[in-house]
């Protein structure tokens, strides 16, 4: 199973009207190149799945300048202008989650749960329009799982296998979303020969990863 | 620490600095509550926790990391002692109350200690971010504002008018004139700043408050 | 490749190598399934994933170290391109579907595939361990069992009698006299082992079933 | 803040009718040293949250065979034959629990949900008396969080901060039982300084640890 893959090919995995999640706080952790090739690819009417619309030139942000996005899930739209001034105009549906929220829920969405209980959000606007399960008399809200077509990550090292480590904060979202889309694709910036990386060491095992793209489009 | 107090915003940090003990974990949001640190003892060390995923966020030192930055996208630095994690297990930490301090700005805080902070309806949504699980989770939750809004009206009510962020989840309110406690007796003065009338507080404040009676 | 089937087991482990595909990730149970790899044609690997948590299973080779076992609790290693993680996180692989196919003993199994094999009331109660995750999650269910009870009763049946372990879980029986699919129409015979015939399988099955036209 | 232990404090640690977690699985990533400093210290009529009872000399084992515990929560008790003779005779109390079920359990009780909605269990007798939530059509059980006053973990290395890195599969249970008590004791092989660990390679972070004890009782 020869997982390593080309910018060429990274094209041909995106369809119009899919749903993505893609890695990243603010831009780090994001990868930036499978972005890139998703707006060269002129996919359109995405739903997005990340942390945040990051800034107008970096991290996701570009997907939403360039209008590719339907829909976006996230905890944060604020360092975008572009992305308030959509939603405003109504051109974008936006739902905004709380951080720790969507990270449960995106999980959820991986591991077969079937929803959070969180006491997040109760007793605000987030809790509109969602059951609420009371346990031991304590009000929490049953939040849904998420999960996507294609999740886009982005890892600081891989082996062949697909095993990940990622970087300082750039680890985030990441290792969350590789557990709940159908098609996980990395951008990582540095590949090694199965074997080079401790088995304690691994932070994301290579079994959930089917696409390994490095860095600058150099394959080894 | 820094003993010329300028301006309101440095006041309230010098009195929430305070609050931390050694060895407190604690979350800051950005602005305001990130100057805290600058006014605490030498000899009161805080963990900080930083929601994107680490413990142990310590200022920009030397060459900027790309790949380190703290929850307001800004380059950091992690300090010995520290980990990362991912952003699940970063809030595994906030909502399981092993934070044990937050310091937030707020727009609004209540009687009830309903705090609004993250959206004004039709002008600004940038999202709740990590607020809404911080404010949840957190042992302690401290609001550090200044205490009136520009328009010059009280950010201390009876009741919030804005969409909430959290419900009765405020613990302390410290402001450039006064701290207040949110009791379930609603709100209680426990200290003027330095210079600041009782009355100038009262005229200041929209909410009802008892007076801690160590201050009359 | 072990090409001289001398005992019921390894017929059972020979047949349920066939359906592992090169590149799956299976999770074996304790007992006769550990036997399934050794059955396995030499281009076909598959990726054991232990419950213990980690993925990339081998057989001991070498020292024995203290802190790596299979789920069993005897000693193994890992193979290059395995990885080490946490109880939480190995269910997530389990219950998540991301493990493939997951080979289990049975003491009963029934026509709506539901599946026993974790306890006897009042004789036998270990726990179900892993197995009800295992077979809640796992993309593809296979019992591998001997067709019949030690005591001659069949262990195919049209309703299990013992507590189950999961409901409507099962997806195919392997047995040292036949092969069954579980459908929405209850059992359907899809193979013969080698020299049964089909009176003996519908002697030996309590459970009714149809035969695959391709075998009549 | 000196987290540092001996044998001796550890023993003070334990109160009688304490519910106690220990890392583990059939013994291996369990701290044998502190269950023998919680069976010096005579403690009796605890409840143990674990994986499994182990065996009758190892693991968790001993505290069964010595009859210091009232009721076991745990996924397997097969193993250790006195734990199955106690229960059946009536002596001991057993809350089997599907193994990852029990880690989710473990993980709310220590993350503040309310909850885990699994699908894990239903149609059998782990479903007894307990709610079910249908979500999208499709029935799961709203299992409990579970917590407890000490948590036993065993690691293979610790910085004098507590940060913890466990070794190959003795890991198991240890990360999730360090979120989801009141104090966190654990035994490591090796002790380093602060600032040793690279904080990517920390697999629970100290503020989650109150005590380290080092194998063997020297402290450095």
């Amino acid at each position: 199973m020869n997982k390593m893959i080309s910018m060429e090919e990274v094209s041909t995995l995106f369809t119009d009207g899919m749903t993505i999640m893609a890695g990243g706080f603010m831009g780090v952790g994001t990868p930036q190149e499978l972005v890139s090739a998703m707006l060269e690819a002129n996919v359109r009417d995405i739903t997005l799945i990340a942390n945040d619309t990051a800034f107008t030139e970096t991290g996701v942000g570009p997907l939403i300048v360039n209008r590719r996005v339907k829909k976006v899930i996230a905890s944060h739209i604020g360092t975008n202008p572009e992305t308030g001034r959509q939603m405003i105009a109504g051109e974008l549906e936006v739902e905004l989650v709380p951080q720790g929220t969507l990270a449960e829920r995106v999980r959820a969405g991986g591991s077969g749960l079937g929803g959070v209980l969180t006491p997040t959000g109760v007793g605000t606007v987030v809790e509109e329009g969602k059951e609420k399960i009371t346990v031991d008399g304590r009000e929490f809200l049953l939040e849904k799982p998420l999960r996507a077509e294609v999740a886009l990550l982005k890892a600081y090292k891989a082996d062949k296998a697909g095993n990940l480590i990622y970087h300082r904060s750039a680890r985030n979202f990441n290792p969350l979303m590789a557990l709940a889309a159908d098609t996980v694709i990395v951008q990582v910036e540095q590949i090694v020969e199965i074997g080079d990386i401790d088995p304690d060491e691994v932070m994301t095992p290579g079994i959930l990863v089917d696409k390994i793209f490095v860095q600058g489009g150099c394959q080894s | 620490m820094i003993s010329t107090l300028i301006n309101p915003k440095q006041i309230i940090a010098a009195r929430v600095a305070k609050e931390l003990s050694d060895g407190d974990v604690v979350n800051l949001g950005i602005g305001l509550p990130t100057m805290v640190p600058n006014f605490l003892p030498e000899d009161v060390n805080v963990i900080l926790q930083s929601e994107n995923g680490y413990i142990g966020l310590g200022p920009l030192e030397g060459d900027i990391d790309p790949d380190l930055v703290n929850a307001g996208g800004q380059p950091s630095s992690i300090l010995p002692g520290g980990a990362f994690f991912d952003s699940l297990f970063s809030f595994e930490l906030i909502r399981g109350g092993h934070v044990d301090v937050t310091v937030l700005g707020g727009l609004e805080v209540d009687a009830k200690g309903n705090l609004a902070n993250w959206m004004v309806p039709g002008k600004m949504v940038p999202g709740m971010g990590g607020a809404m699980d911080l404010v949840t989770g957190a042992k302690k939750v401290i609001v550090a504002m200044e205490h009136m809004a520009k328009n010059g009206s009280s950010k201390i009510l009876q009741q919030c008018r804005l969409p909430l962020t959290g419900k009765g989840v405020v613990d302390m309110i410290v402001t450039e004139l006064a701290v207040f406690r949110v009791t379930e007796a609603g709100f209680v003065l426990e200290e003027l700043q330095e210079g600041v009338s009782l009355e100038t507080v009262r005229e200041k404040t929209e909410a009802a408050f008892i007076v801690n009676p160590a201050l009359a």
